[in-house]
């Protein structure tokens, strides 16, 4: 293909690449805005509740196993 | 015994080097001493400049296609496999929170795309260079590195240049990692005192419910208006669904852990093996890290101009420096916007205001890619 | 200009849509839906769900033979390798012992797969509805949905029937999640109100020795008269050895873990893929649905009769309730008989009774999958 | 073939397929009460030594550091 | 009715059985009975074992083309890549800090490969015995199990002679099993119990630099010297360079942990889809395991005599013992060397001094394999 | 081949192959030797450092969250 086809082509894809781009994204932000709107509102978790799901029973299990152990050891 | 010496010794390295494959070796040397040294997307580079050194040793064809590389190559690259599972990964680590608490923050996460498509018109410029034949392919493979995301670019990368995807490859990491080098000159050049030291307010609250949403909503309208950056979005969505739902956390986990980091020593491995003498030293390739740097650059300047016309419109309620942050090159790029703004002032936190334009760059690039194979291939 | 929007609007999913595909990503969102919301086996239909969304995205081809999900559905259940790595994965997850503490009850885990035959059976009858139209390894693929093991499911469906592979995941795997539903009815109506209130004495210790030489065991017996059962009862075999051996801890820990996650993501999606509209969307699928559930139903009330039996010729000393947990569905049959039995009386904990029959229906299920995979293909 | 003979089959199948099933797990119920027999009796493990497998010495120690640490900050 | 009876009759075990399979089925169990209760190399005589039992199954086939085993062989023994993935994995658990600390220790290690080209040149001479035909390849392939070294032999073997590879792999682990058994009387037998006694000097501290540059050096010299060795030397390297190099912690882990042990229970499914009875029960097995014996006596002997050497060279500052552990089989050899040390001098510890010798043995051994493949194949 | 021949390659093979090892090792050993010569003295690490970087920040918050349950609770 001659260079001045493809220069075209290429600024052609700019146009088409950067609206798609913008089409979609400006269409994100409104289904993301009216998805914010619809959904209830969650109440905002506490923070010291937000910290617990991190450590599993499991884990305090062993936690608790250890510092007896721990204690005992002393 | 002469024989078998003779033998021994035209099956040595030293018998069989090419001055190429030598130069190459060294080049894998140089990205693992910067991987190592200076920091340079080490879980990437690290394995890319290991491969390269092994795709160049005489005799022992790791690269071929009973090597251990061509394998791995063939079965994860051509296949595009590899890059998906990464974005999976990637999509099980990104927590889009931020994007989702000031959606039109996306924007500039759009206007930074500007940098591959620029890119695309300068690699077909570049063609009237001597020694340097860029098709169209090779041009949209070149443009994507503008896209400052690694899977997305060896996806492209594989599916339009697989020639060029040592060297394309190498020049997005490189470049992501040189992001806090390249982009604080345009950015301070671009933006005036007062826009710096803007302050943002701080984030609304993002529920769960939110957030499960979004990857539907994602893939639902790239299913609708590109479905051919579905595959990309849609394993980036698939990740993100995860751990998002709360209802599959070892999947998750496995997704963002042991399943990536296997996937990323094979593809690093992968890639490296096409640092093959003959195509890396090559006049493209330096068109190739030109034009990367160009692609970065200019994707930071429409990122920033974005910002200067947001700053404008919302009556200064929006730094322009997180529009930087719009080429993605995740994390990194946001926290160089982070750093810029408490350079200006020193109460300016901007990291999590930044982080919404970054996470969305990547869907931005993740579409422009879209485009492009729907387009180019 | 105008021709790119062409060929743009041209690759979009909006000018490609079938309405078949639509649907079928409907139903990939309900399944979605009730993993996440009502808590549907989510580790699989999840995966499942998201996956026949992607295979039915028009233009991507994402489940075609280049595709991803079409490259994962070659490599792993054509294969038979994805669900024989998750059989090898529960086998290390599976504690026998309860099982090996009283193995009498095993025979209820037999009694229950009466389900599996009575369905063929109703699934040959069936085709005298004009639509639907079963083979008889169509109707074998079927009926296994009755063992209420979903790798087991996967590995005959994918041999005997691939085109109806979605139709039974997606069944086996909803009813599995059904169980609480549909099993306590089944059971109120054939037991009586005293029987239910049997109370069974504490299991027995079982030594270490004894839950190693089990998987042996085990084996063996399928060699013997089953070899058709011995890639499934084998990898169980192998997987459940790594973990009582006690000398592999490491092997058993990534079967256990690592393993078959990333291998329950592959399986999941490539089922997905399978979820193709013109496949999917058939009277057949109906038909499926419909034998599913009552091949479930039939399980149930066999082994609530055989537990009936065993409560007389025990002389009261097994809850006939048990009996049911022997059509499989681990653990999940094992909590409802369980909370049945607790309805009848607080102080009748049935769990660890129930186990046994539930983990032996396992076998009881693999036994049965050998016995067509022998006869009818 | 024939919807006749394909319900025989079934029928059939139905047999063979309860026969095997019925004779493999009686034969594994009889092999494992003879196994329970002839395998010598473990004394069954303490109950509290039970619980110790599951935390590592190097998690003790890490524990054991923590909890150093932890007071240290205090 | 009948003719299924029959049908089932005819697929049973105890119809289709052959007396060979019936033999492997025993020596299947006979590995996995040695690894549980007599801690012989588990990791992967466990996976052997079964697979071997697997793979003697009648009509099921899990060996063949379709089947899990032949499918696993195909993909990553055939290729070469399970034992080069275990080869990284070991490279990123080794730690080569005791042998850099003081690298003349290395030659122990070179000297015990006596032990493969040794076994070579016996393997040859067996051919006189009549029913056994091992042609160059064969000899080689069997030598290779001096090296005393898992993933080298499989990797040989897997390229020279994959009929014997069954063979092979289980007697280079049983060896290294055997090693407390077979080392001590040789090691008794070459020394004075005043040469036994010989405390060593406490290792210098090796910085972090030069276990970053180790495996560079180690892959540049053989490199240049033997390509054919690049694939077995190139992974570990890379292993231990992930280890070393402290920026990709992620890698590392996921390289020494959940990856090799996937890889390791498909290994060792794979080799032990080798033990068909046609070809294990042979005059040639019977070869194999008696040349094994010698080369890890010679290799043995070999090791100690250079220690000797050493002692008299260095004046005493060398405890000929550890030259034992040159054979590799880490880290057992080093331990044994430890513990005959310890009974001649309850003072002498002897462990640290050991491992780089044993390391190193590791290294010669890949070594050789390189000649080998270079020459033979 | 004749076993006469197959003995000869095989001697050969011997000498090449302990030829390779050593010449490769002793190359090995000489290289390691100059860099250690080359390479700057690292200031060895003080013993009780080393062991710190094994706990996790994430960790010490997850015990220390857990310490407080644990004493919440008796
Ligand atoms: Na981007
Ligand atoms: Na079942
Ligand atoms: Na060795």
């Amino acid at each position: 293909m001659e260079i001045d086809q493809l220069l075209v082509q290429s600024l052609q894809l700019l146009g088409l690449g950067m609206g798609a781009v913008f089409i979609i994204l400006t269409l994100l932000i409104l289904l993301i805005t009216i998805v914010s709107k619809i959904v209830p509102e969650e109440a905002s978790p506490a923070p010291p509740t937000a910290a617990r799901p991190t450590i599993s029973p499991d884990h305090i299990a062993a936690i608790t196993a250890a510092i007896h152990q721990y204690k005992k050891r002393r | 015994m002469e024989q078998g010496l003779l033998q021994l010794w035209a099956s040595t390295g030293l018998y069989n080097f090419t001055i190429g494959q030598i130069g190459m070796i060294v080049v894998g040397g140089v990205l693992i001493y910067l991987a190592i040294s200076r920091g340079f997307e080490p879980l990437l580079l690290i394995p890319i400049g290991f491969g390269g050194i092994l795709a160049n040793i005489p005799v022992a064809e790791i690269a071929g296609p009973d090597g251990l590389l061509g394998i791995l190559y063939s079965a994860g690259i051509e296949s595009g496999i590899f890059p998906l599972l990464i974005f999976m990964g990637v999509g099980a680590m990104t927590d889009f929170g931020p994007m989702l608490s000031r959606p039109s923050l996306m924007i500039l996460g759009a206007a930074a795309q500007f940098g591959i498509f620029f890119t695309l018109f300068g690699a077909i410029a570049m063609n009237v260079v001597p020694g340097i034949e860029f098709s169209m392919a090779d041009a949209a493979a070149i443009a994507i590195i503008g896209g400052a995301d690694g899977p997305t670019a060896i996806y492209v990368g594989s599916r339009l240049a697989p020639d060029l995807l040592g060297a394309i490859a190498v020049a997005a990491y490189s470049y992501m990692a040189l992001v806090p080098i390249i982009q604080p000159p345009i950015m301070k050049a671009l933006t005036t005192e007062k826009e710096r030291q803007t302050r943002m307010t701080q984030l609304r609250h993002v529920g769960k419910l939110e957030k499960i949403l979004f990857p539907l909503l994602l893939l639902l309208v790239t299913i609708l208006l590109l479905p051919s950056a579905t595959p990309l979005v849609g394993m980036l969505c698939f990740g993100n669904l995860l751990k998002e739902c709360g209802v599959v956390e070892r999947l998750s986990s496995t997704a963002q852990n042991e399943l990536i980091n296997i996937v990323t020593i094979f593809l690093g491995l992968s890639v490296g093996s096409k640092l093959a003498a003959d195509k890396f030293l090559s006049a493209e390739t330096l068109g190739i890290l030109l034009l990367g740097m160009v692609a970065f650059s200019i994707g930071t300047a429409a990122g920033v101009i974005m910002g200067k016309i947001m700053h404008r419109v919302t009556g200064g309620a929006v730094n322009p420096l997180i529009g930087a942050a719009g080429v993605s090159a995740v994390p990194m790029a946001a926290r160089v916007a982070n750093k810029v703004g408490l350079q200006a002032n020193p109460q300016n936190f901007l990291l999590m205001h930044a982080m919404g334009p970054n996470v969305a760059g990547v869907i931005g690039s993740a579409v422009a890619a879209g485009v492009l194979l729907a387009i180019v291939s």
